[in-house]
């Protein structure tokens, strides 16, 4: 079972209102969710849509074909009634102008009317559409109605509950219900979560206890969600004044010994590159979430790339150790997020999440995050008994040892400038180039600290596509696909992208061609990979128009470099 | 000079360099205090100003040029035990650094700021600086700067500072009790240091100051006044005030945060599983 | 005839106006200079140095033995006494305490003595020193004495001058001069210039008519240069608050049609970054100057390095075309310049020069600049009769005619989100691919109006050493040491550095070993090499201790290689 | 409403918002001088404010968010025969743009700046803005805001800003004249205009304004005094002025170059060889 339903319309219409309603309802039911997001970049007005893939199994990509389209505004059925199957449905309010290609598909019900005669008000529309979905889904409205009265409180969430009821009722009048198979069984109660809010989980549990942030889309909703739960959990949260006091401030927090973060998008990444250098001369630990959305400039705000990978690998004058790490699900944003500030603690190295905004707006149902799993290691010393605190001791690998200013005895001296082991300012070259290898020598260990690519389909395949982050969901998707109709393909993908080494490559299918797919024009990791191992692509397969992959999209381009032999960025 | 925050390391500032008289001010600050090296955290910039921490026992967080105020701000809030003072020039601080001063000045953390102001800028060789004197010659404004200077104080007392002071580094004395006030004061204490640079600063030299400056205290100036503050802060030329131009009790940026009511955050426990639990469950 | 004087000193004590003096007078007598500095980030005291290297043929490095040294402090003898040949000078005061290691090398003078007796002033001791440095190498006093009267006026100059003529007399008397060839004959007079000065030229000659930059060393002496300029040639300089401010200043500029640059630093680039994505994403062409020093963050202020080249090519957010060209020779760094801004504006992109602290401040002799070479290609349109102006017109190159704002009857409109041709926010999938395409399509172009790196050496090479910028001239040094110890090595060295293709490969020599030489620790165009053409180079040749490569430098580490087989990031 | 500056486009703006009426009172500003769209410049960083140039027939450099001023400074510079305005917001000009408002003032530039002064963050839905009001809630200032917040007009007459008001758009014949003054006086000028955000600012509502605005003109009020302009400036709350609050003549930018005396800078030709020839022989 595989079913998307597709929910659309104007900012300020309540499209997520209804698409988390949906989303949750089904989650609670044992069902796996999907849900993705398209927004313009604007509070009202515009076309918007929500889209839930509602299946049997995990899904981790939006689907090519619509089952269910609910268009809010006329504009909506302009827009995608070409994505509805033949089987599917378009549900629109009765009041809603009669569409020049209005077909079997379409079901009007008179939601907005019953909102006015049952609740008093076109606000509960949305609660009318959804009963209404459910009702034509099969689904009963009691859980819903729970749910509205969850998240509208007792008052509201009455009027909202008997406004669902009765759009149910009328639905399921109105037309047999398609056919859903029931819920897979569901041992215990899953998360229905988007990926930002999964960094943010991560961040918690990892101990954070100080974020700054400028807000910027997509990645505001991280120092929001963090803020909500400051007082309960024992943060400082501040709104900065730009991005550069941002990252300073986090750079400042570490410096005092706590786990401290910011979050931004790629233009305020740009104005934290200074600092990164700050960070990596200081070698301070700090955690910088970049939400990735397409470039240059301020691009489009609300949409989606990958554009920014050999940006943040790269970024700041000079050359000091870094980590680069972008979940490629949902699930791993939690768990990857914890790793991060491991990470950076025990390499004294600043970490870069690289997020989306496909990653980080889309929600999906995942297994509950299991607590046990998470471990926080500190790396924190106390002063050595005996000889002076020298913040940058020469250590076998790099390290030196970490403690937090205020430490009796111990004067904690960081510098931006190049530096002694004590921290002051040189000059000379013996100790600047001692400075730089205790600083890019920690290379090595980092990289072998890092996880190796998630590796699934053909062991003895004919072509490996290739991918990192976010773009794993449709990757899979895809690769699942080919592999029904009959292509030897394998799927490759990173989360953990710098530093690079050659186990990218390890047991590479003899002969096998490689692929890279990436939401970027120009094929940003494959140049990497060329970089670090030399093995160049045969293929790209990119998208930069600001949408995610879905599973369709790889698999025509995948046929059309197989069968024609193909161009880089198609 | 005594000995409690300073190192015996030789500066990298020029022979007869006002600095050279605030960090005598500032030692002489510190000591009147009961407070030792470990428990103070100096944090600068970039510049010959920012230098300072290098000479001291202290803590230092020497950063990024015109980024000491975030930094610092953070510094206090993750750990409000520790005295947090930032040492910053008139480029630093006023230039590059101009809207962290902003917004530091209205989120009003307990730190202090020393402002070494030479209008110059000393380390990159004597280029104007934001508070350079109308038709002050250097090699880059040959034609004399023409840019309306900045005026620190006004601004501080325009945007309703805690505390804003100006010294003078040709007075040791009377700086290192502003200094001492501006330490104890609990909010966010901006001391603008008059700080003669013989090597690029021809026009406003200790002579040139001294001839100029005198002591507010001795006027019977009262600095709780905001519209005199600003009248106040607005003379410059043949007379120069120096001392406290503004004082005010407002609230203290940490006072914000329940996490700080107990310990500093990098005393406390990480989460426990229950909450994270709770969390979660708001997840399902 | 290859001989190396060293000044070396505190800061304040003159060491530069020493050896400008020196340099110059070389230089006016036909010999070719080069000169480097070496100095700490201070304004009084420190260890300094001056190097001139004066000979019979152009010379691009610093050479690795000293002939004549000349300490104005006790610290210089104890630093470099090491470097002076055993045929060689150490000129010191009379003054200064006697040295432990004193030998027959040394030549004790009453230098400061003369001042004072002479000119009533230590001041004049610099001319005394530079006057009996001349003597020892058999120069005469008079052309000094012009140069003193140019450098300091009639009052101070005759001071000057007489001191100089003592101390010349007296140091004739004290020691039999070094032999020295007779100058090679000079068509005509050659400029004696340092990189920053013949870039800032460069511009002028391009007919730059904006400059904007926040003091950061060592770039300011372009702003400075300029400025000084600026009513004679109608320009427009401004120091600005920050760096920030600069870029998006130079970029306002740029868009009202004139040609405007800024020149910065890595810390003060890093400032840039975002405001580069702006130049990419509104297709402004702007010339920005990256000067390195050692980073990350403030690193040695001061000195020397080649580690932005990788930062540079991925700055900023998302993907555009961007141009990154790196002098090699200080006077390439003239012509490279006027190149630049011709790049700029015919392709509508961003151009950023990339030097660092040792071309920018080091000195030479060049042939007189050929302003008959210098063509000035505006590449401005005036608006097509009839139609409406569309700022970004699609067309085939993807270059859109631009006009000047305040032409009657355009609009010319810039925008930093994602825009339709006539340049207003766009949010659909279809224009943000096609804009794009337009932007990225125009990088083959560009690659091809790049030009191919020198080569010379064996065309049968054994070896084949690639650098690029300014490592040219110790590589090339370098490379004629080897062959004339009978290997067969072939230099590479490329200026274009962006974008990257194949051509840095052609014509190699069959079966050589590829060695890049590069002033960073990782192998920065190592990797770029890799990532675009997929060849690895055998081994690097790194320097990062803030310090320039020498010939010897280099000479050594390729033994070590070729005899060791030797390690990467030696 | 009449065409000359206006396009048919249609706006991305909520309906209700206060930034039509700003637009309005722009549109009425320009048709009341002689200019064509041609010859205005608007130039703009990131927000709903920063939009409005999309909606007009003029020129405009739609930039960074926070770096209109820099950009606008020197497009002036480089063609002073443009008329450039910057149309930003309260995000824009005094958190991210900050430092370029100080030092923009400094210079004194021939622009002209309004700032969409709705106390929040729009476009990014809803945070709080340099100027929100001491206890506002929002999504991310769950608690209420905390930090005093900027005083733009006391800030701009601390630096000795050449012109400073403020406008309302719910009174949009008022803000026309004064934007009509703002462009007409040359030097610097900001106007930071109360603009309610319909969907985010809850607190300071259309209504909310008008309860609380009243017209400098009409009070006899002399915007030539600094000090009474500062005293006037401080005042919020109960009462809010709303007119020109400060003006005065200051030296302009663009003047100090010799450059400009003649005609723009892209009227300009090349450097004469013999310029550079004689530049060249210094160096021999
Ligand atoms: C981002 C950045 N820009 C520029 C510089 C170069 N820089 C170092 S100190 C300084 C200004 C110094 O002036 P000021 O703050 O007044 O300090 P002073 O040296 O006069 O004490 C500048 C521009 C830098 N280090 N970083
Ligand atoms: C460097 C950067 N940081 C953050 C953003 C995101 N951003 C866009 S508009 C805006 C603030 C908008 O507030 P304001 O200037 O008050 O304008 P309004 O939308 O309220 O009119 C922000 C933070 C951005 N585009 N660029
Ligand atoms: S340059 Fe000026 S400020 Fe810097 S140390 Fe020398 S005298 Fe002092
Ligand atoms: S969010 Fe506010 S400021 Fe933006 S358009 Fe809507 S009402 Fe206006
Ligand atoms: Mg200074
Ligand atoms: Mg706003």
């Amino acid at each position: 079972m595989d079913l998307t339903i597709k929910i659309t319309g104007e900012a300020g219409q309540g499209l997520q209102s209804i698409g988390q309603l949906l989303g949750k309802y089904f989650a609670r039911r044992g069902y796996y969710v999907f849900a993705n997001q398209d927004n313009e970049s604007r509070i009202r007005g515009g076309h918007n849509f929500f889209q839930l893939r509602v299946a049997g199994a995990p899904a981790g990509a939006a689907a090519d074909a619509v089952d269910m389209l609910v268009p809010l505004d006329r504009a909506g059925v302009d827009l995608h009634l070409d994505e509805v199957t033949p089987g599917g449905v378009v549900l629109v309010d009765s009041a809603m102008d009669a569409h020049p290609r209005r077909d079997a598909r379409f079901l009007a019900l008179p939601l907005m009317q019953l909102a006015m005669e049952q609740g008093g008000n076109k606000i509960y529309a949305n609660a009318a559409a959804t009963a209404a979905v459910l009702a034509l889904l099969g689904q009963t409205v009691e859980p819903l109605e729970e749910l509205l009265q969850e998240t509208f409180g007792p008052e509201a969430g009455r009027i909202n509950a008997r406004v669902a009821a009765a759009a149910h009722a009328l639905a399921r009048q109105s037309r047999p219900a398609l056919s859903v198979d029931p819920p897979p069984p569901m041992p215990a109660p899953r998360l229905f979560i988007n990926g930002h809010e999964a960094v943010a989980l991560g961040a918690l549990a990892a101990g954070c206890k100080f974020m700054a942030a400028y807000p910027m889309s997509p990645s505001t909703p991280m120092i929001t969600f963090l803020s909500g739960q400051a007082e309960k959990f024992g943060l400082v949260v501040e709104q900065a004044e730009d991005e550069i006091a941002a990252v300073n401030m986090a750079i400042g927090a570490a410096y005092t010994g706590v786990r401290a973060m910011t979050a931004t998008s790629g233009g305020g990444f740009s104005l934290m590159v200074e600092a990164l250098g700050l960070a990596g001369m200081t070698e301070t630990p700090v955690v910088a979430v970049n939400a990735q959305r397409p470039g240059p400039a301020t691009g489009l705000p609300t949409r989606t790339e990958q554009g920014d990978l050999e940006f943040v690998i790269h970024a700041a004058q000079g050359e000091f150790p870094r980590f680069v790490l972008a979940p490629r699900t949902i699930e791993e944003a939690f768990y990857l997020t914890v790793r991060a500030f491991n990470l950076a603690e025990r390499f004294q190295v600043p970490v870069i999440i690289l997020t989306d905004q496909h990653l980080g707006e889309s929600y999906t149902t995942v297994e509950r995050f299991d607590l046990s799993r998470v471990t926080v290691e500190r790396h924190l010393s106390s002063i050595p008994a005996g000889g002076t605190y020298r913040r940058y001791r020469y250590t076998p690998d790099g390290i030196s040892p970490r403690v937090v200013p205020g430490t009796p005895g111990a004067a904690v001296t960081l510098d931006s400038d190049e530096h002694g082991e004590d921290g002051r300012i040189i000059e000379d070259a013996a100790t600047r180039r001692r400075m730089v290898e205790k600083r890019l020598g920690k290379q090595p260990a980092m990289t072998a600290a890092l996880q190796p690519p998630e590796i699934a389909g053909d062991p003895g395949a004919r072509w490996v596509l290739l991918g990192w982050g976010s773009t794993r969901g449709a990757l899979a998707g895809a690769c699942a696909i080919l592999q029904r109709r009959g292509e030897r393909v394998q799927m490759r993908c990173l989360c953990d992208l710098w530093p690079l080494d050659g186990r990218v490559l390890a047991d590479w299918p003899a002969g096998a061609g490689l692929i890279v797919v990436e939401g970027n024009y120009t094929g940003q990791l494959a140049r990497l990979l060329a970089a670090q191992t030399g093995r160049r692509a045969e293929h790209l397969i990119n998208r930069y128009d600001g949408r995610p992959f879905t599973p369709g999209y790889i698999v025509e381009r995948f046929e059309k470099i197989t069968r024609e032999g193909g161009a880089a960025n198609d | 000079m005594t000995e409690r925050f300073m190192t015996a390391r030789q500066t990298a500032w020029c022979p007869g360099c006002g600095n050279f008289s605030i960090l005598r001010a500032l030692q002489q600050a510190l000591e009147s205090t009961d407070l030792q090296p470990h428990q103070v955290l100096l944090v600068s910039g970039i510049g010959q100003a920012a230098k300072l921490p290098q000479y001291t026992n202290c803590n230092y967080f020497n950063g990024l040029h015109g980024r000491a105020l975030p930094a610092a701000t953070a510094a206090k809030a993750c750990n409000h035990e520790l005295t947090v003072i930032v040492t910053t020039g008139d480029g630093d601080c006023y230039g590059e650094g101009g809207n962290h001063l902003l917004h530091a000045i209205r989120r009003n953390p307990d730190i202090t700021v020393f402002v070494h102001d030479n209008q110059i800028y000393g380390l990159t060789k004597g280029q104007a600086s934001p508070t350079s004197d109308l038709g002050m010659r250097t090699k880059l404004q040959a034609g004399g700067v023409y840019n309306e200077p900045l005026n620190p104080l006004a601004l501080a007392v325009a945007l309703d500072v805690s505390f804003a002071a100006r010294g003078f580094a040709g007075d040791v004395e009377h700086l290192a009790e502003i200094m001492r006030q501006a330490i104890a004061h609990r909010g966010f204490s901006l001391v603008d240091i008059l700080q003669p640079c013989v090597s690029f600063n021809k026009v406003n030299t200790f002579d040139w100051y001294r001839r100029r400056v005198y002591r507010l205290e001795e006027t019977g100036y009262d600095p709780a006044d905001r519209m005199a503050a600003f009248q106040k802060s607005l003379e410059w030329g043949e007379r120069i005030p120096t001392g406290v131009i503004f004082r005010q009790e407002r609230p203290v940026f940490e006072d914000h945060f329940a996490a700080l009511r107990q310990a500093p955050l990098v005393a406390r426990q990480l989460p426990a599983a229950a909450e994270l639990d709770a969390l979660l469950d708001s997840f399902c």
